[in-house]
């Protein structure tokens, strides 16, 4: 059940220009976050911008006793809310609603799990490669960025044990292409066993690459979509996204409730109109 | 304090209800928000079959507003009497359905149904959603197919029934009075405005369906205007909106002439606003010293010199 | 790189322009813009004799927007004519006049006026003006009234005839018809829109006037809808105006058909923003390959599914 | 000429929960500032508030060598825009166009000048004093607010040679009631000679009420207006204020041009229709 917590600003780590991750003061919410889930964040307190702004949940903050007390996200400024969020110092407070939307399933006991990050689409990762620790499965994370400089917290998680692949476009760290192209070679080089079980979030280009890859090699794949959003609760059904139906049609569910997270399977990629 | 209002044969509790397509079936909120502490829960427009919708993106922000094509995506009426009415009965929600239809006969369909239904409270006849062709605003915008449509409907339903209104035309005032004498127990208004917003990098809209209907605050001095010369030229009730975002805007729209407001748009940035702009009413009345909200209805003194 | 644009016979230096009454006569900023710079300046709306205007208060700020009810204070065509033209000519200025009048006659002897004297360029025939009775809008809402003003003004000048429409009406294109038939070289929108804001607490209006015209970014996505429609109905060239406070705004009116645009409640913001809007035109232009600002006016590409 | 200036807050000092002194770096406006003059800051950088806010000049600033750097305001917090002035911290920047309107006048010389101030009215007297200081007449300020607690910046004035005359309406500090009160009296004990030059800014009951006292004995008296203003250069005609015409009726001025500082005979004060 999302709360609605007026959030103090922890801190503000600048990873960039662009990109920065910032913390939130929010127990209500931290308490309650699932791998995968999102919130809901208010960027400005009078019309503009308006409607709130969607962020995974980056890093599930706790304090000392190791109790949640808040979560950071990871912005990439792009437009004028995320440009606020950018700008917070410490001590503001920004209206955050959340955790929203449905979270990632774990893979089934003796399953890898290799996840799929572009971009921003790092977020969800954080806490779902925690999560994982706790089942003691192997995890990889195919991570790609446009560039060497943006890739970010890649410290962040080899040391809790992720074994990072990384790419880059321009070939300035790690393989050079998408992070496709490392993920089709592992895919393709593996064994059979055990199982993998696959994750991505990125742009939607790379998330339907992935759940091409899923489909050829037969393995499970969620995929965390980032549609646009007005609301976040089911009440605007703007978040739409094309997903298939028992009876072999298809139907736009609403991203916000039946997602953010899918099953790969389900989604039909071409329902954009551009 | 007394804060409840008469919508016809409807008494609601509250003056403040959620807009239609801002809300969804008003299930989705059941966990967040106690729903019969609204006014009433106005869900999203019904046809007589299931539509799709159209493909996103479905939304853009505009300054100080948004635009949305959602294109009425919805279960249709059957479905909804099955799978949501129990559940906002069970809540103790006040259920007004909004209705749509192609044809006045599929308007008369839908409202034969609602009205067979156990739980709806009144009936929302859309006839000024901008964003599809069929969404009524060929019946808007034509005060001759107002009244057909809306007399229509009046003869298949005994439920209090609320023509919703476009401020999409030249006399808005001129589409209550045709309702109104065609039978309506009230009007509502404003539906969205019709608008546009172009990517210039791409020169294509930002919309997929090319255009979209503007609410928000932006909308709201025109919407507040609507209502006012509304108020003045019906006897019937006026449910306003457009924009409201605090108790001060619900009051706007009281002291110009509405009975009752809903509240769309700023659902989406805060959906507990209920609450609030319920206990922002109860403050100024208490101010105010004013001991039932209806006291307050098109109070609006307007100066002496005024052009109309 | 080629910025200017054609409105009939006249010849701009860019399609960006002054917004009526956003911009006194002009004369008031000469001091701190260079106005031969701009399309045109297009000053004030003046009717055959002075006019004291709407007492204060006479604006109010609204989400985005903000409303006014000026009451088109002026001094009369022939003080104008005497007072402000001939410094506007020495500054180099291209001069458009907006012109008002509570009669046929009125509206024919202003234009007469204006017509024989020297250095106005266009006279853009204010029928929309939302905020006196006599402010032209009784002629801007019906389309025969538009017809008979239009031809009666176009029968009595030879300068570029801009009629000024209204977004208060439920088809503005056909109003762009009408003008067009009339014998219009080109048609300018919006004009306000009729909105109104309450101090709820004293429950009066915050405009002495009552009611007044909702303008700037908050309106724009309604603006550029109506551009396209009337693009699409007419071959004269149109003026886009609404909200405009960016390169980007301004190309979203071109591409949507305007062939030119004006800017008013944003020049209240910055009065330096005639020059920023031009360079970010020629950075978009550079960055696209368009040579002429022309070849963009109409390009908006619509998706095939979409309704109008 | 004005000019807008991307100014930087230099300081803010905070006077009470809604008052504070703000100052701003804008050489070129500095330097052209006379008494009575105001600036139009935009109070956000995008849509909301739209409007830029009008401001009397407080104090110019001049840096170490006496040359004028900025200026600052006397702000108190009525509304959006000047909250968001008010929480201004120093190295944020706000647009400011200035400086604007008709300055006071100076008195003959060899006549004493009384300044009356009601609240933020106080504002135009600290660069008005300096500049009448140069002419050696006597200065003296009588300065009203509603409460002890809300008499700011008296310390301002005393020490550059103002003889200040307090009231408050509920009698907390200087003289019980409106400042209108002591004025008169000092108006009636006066002997007629050296003559007296008034000016006032304050509300506006406070202006109508100077200007009768000024009609009475004869006095010139300006009073320095608050309209609401869109534009501040005279292309809105927003701000206008009803003035006597020679030929004996009445006219709307654009205070933001022909004022804010008129000549108290020629207001109409009856012009607003509530
Ligand atoms: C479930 C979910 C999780 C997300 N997680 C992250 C994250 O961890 N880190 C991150 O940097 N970004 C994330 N995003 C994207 C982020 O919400 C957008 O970048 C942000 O809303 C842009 O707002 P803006 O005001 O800066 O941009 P705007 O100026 O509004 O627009 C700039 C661009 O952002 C897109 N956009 C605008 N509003 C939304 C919206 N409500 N939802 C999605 N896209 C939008 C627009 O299509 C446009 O292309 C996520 C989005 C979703 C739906
Ligand atoms: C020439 C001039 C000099 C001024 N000097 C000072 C000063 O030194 N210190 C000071 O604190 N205030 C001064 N003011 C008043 C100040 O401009 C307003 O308090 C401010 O604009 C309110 O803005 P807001 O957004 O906080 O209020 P809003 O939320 O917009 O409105 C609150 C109240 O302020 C009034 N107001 C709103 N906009 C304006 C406007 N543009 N002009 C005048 N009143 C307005 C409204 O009528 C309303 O009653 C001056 C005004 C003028 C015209
Ligand atoms: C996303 C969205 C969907 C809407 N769907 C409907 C609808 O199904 N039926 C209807 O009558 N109005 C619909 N509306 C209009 C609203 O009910 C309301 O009239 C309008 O948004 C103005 O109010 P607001 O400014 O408070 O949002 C919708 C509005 C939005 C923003
Ligand atoms: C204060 C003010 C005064 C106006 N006066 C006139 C006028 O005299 N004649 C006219 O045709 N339009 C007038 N307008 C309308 C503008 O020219 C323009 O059509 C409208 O404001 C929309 O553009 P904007 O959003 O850029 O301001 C006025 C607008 C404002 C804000
Ligand atoms: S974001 Fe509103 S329904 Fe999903
Ligand atoms: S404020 Fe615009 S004319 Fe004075």
């Amino acid at each position: 059940m999302p709360v609605d917590v007026d959030a103090e600003v922890l801190f503000s780590t600048r990873l960039s220009d662009d990109y920065a991750v910032i913390g939130f003061r929010a127990p209500a919410i931290a308490g309650a976050i699932r791998p995968g889930q999102f919130v809901m964040i208010r960027t400005a307190r009078g019309d503009v911008p308006l409607l709130r702004r969607p962020y995974s949940v980056f890093d599930r903050l706790r304090d000392a006793d190791g109790r949640p007390v808040g979560f950071s996200i990871f912005n990439k400024r792009v437009g004028t809310g995320s440009r606020l969020l950018s700008e917070a110092t410490p001590g503001a407070t920004f209206s955050c609603l959340g955790p929203l939307g449905r979270p990632f399933t774990l893979p089934r006991a003796g399953s890898e799990a290799w996840m799929v990050a572009g971009g921003t689409g790092l977020a969800p990762f954080a806490t779902l490669s925690e999560e994982l620790a706790a089942e003691g499965a192997r995890r990889r994370l195919f991570y790609g960025a446009r560039t060497g400089a943006e890739l970010f917290c890649v410290d962040r998680f080899e040391p809790i044990g992720v074994d990072m692949v990384l790419a880059t476009e321009d070939g300035t760290r790690g393989e050079t292409g998408r992070v496709t192209v490392p993920l089709a070679r592992e895919l393709a080089a593996r064994s059979g066993a055990p199982p993998v079980a696959l994750y991505a979030c990125g742009p939607e280009a790379m998330l339907q690459a992935v759940a091409a890859l899923a489909a050829r090699y037969g393995l499970t794949c969620e995929v965390a979509t980032e549609r646009r959003m007005g609301c976040g609760m089911g009440g605007c059904y703007s978040c739409v996204i094309a997903v298939r139906t028992p009876a072999g049609g298809t139907r736009f569910a609403r991203s916000c409730l039946e997602g953010p997270v899918f099953s790969a399977a389900d989604i039909v990629w071409d329902d954009v109109d551009r | 304090m007394d804060l409840s209002v008469r919508i016809g044969s409807l008494r609601l509790k509250t003056p403040i209800m959620s807009a239609s397509g801002c809300f969804g079936y008003g299930v989705e909120y059941a966990d967040v928000v106690d729903l019969s502490t609204l006014g009433a829960v106005v869900v999203k427009g019904l046809f007589l079959k299931e539509r799709a919708g159209h493909p996103p993106p479905r939304i853009v922000e505009t300054p100080a507003g948004m635009l949305n094509a959602i294109g009425l995506q919805g279960i249709g009426v059957h479905r909804f009497v099955r799978e949501k009415l129990p559940e906002l009965r069970a809540k103790g929600a006040t259920v007004i359905v909004n209705i749509c239809g192609t044809t006045i006969d599929e308007y008369v369909e839908v409202a034969r149904v609602l009205s067979e239904a156990e739980g709806v409270a009144a009936i929302e006849l859309n006839i000024s959603c901008p964003n599809i062709k069929e969404g009524g605003i060929t019946f808007g915008c034509h005060l001759g197919n107002t009244h057909d449509v809306v007399s229509a409907v009046r003869r298949a339903t005994p439920l209090p029934l609320i023509p919703k209104l476009t401020p999409n035309v030249t006399d808005v005032a001129s589409f209550a009075q045709a309702a109104e004498e065609a039978g309506a127990d009230a009007v509502s208004l404003v539906n969205t405005f019709l608008a546009m917003a172009i990517d210039v990098e791409t020169r294509r809209p930002r919309l997929s369906n090319g255009m979209g209907g503007l609410s928000g605050p932006a909308i709201r001095p025109i919407a507040v205007r609507m209502v006012y010369e509304c108020a003045r030229r019906v006897r019937i009730p006026i449910i306003g909106m457009g924009g409201i975002t605090s108790a001060a805007d619900v009051l706007e729209f009281l002291i110009a002439g509405a009975t009752a407001v809903q509240v769309g748009t700023a659902t989406f940035v805060d959906p507990f606003i209920f609450g609030k702009l319920e206990s922002g009413l109860r403050d100024y009345m208490s101010r105010h010293a004013i001991e039932r909200v209806a006291e307050l209805v098109g109070t609006l003194e307007m100066p002496g010199g005024t052009r109309r």
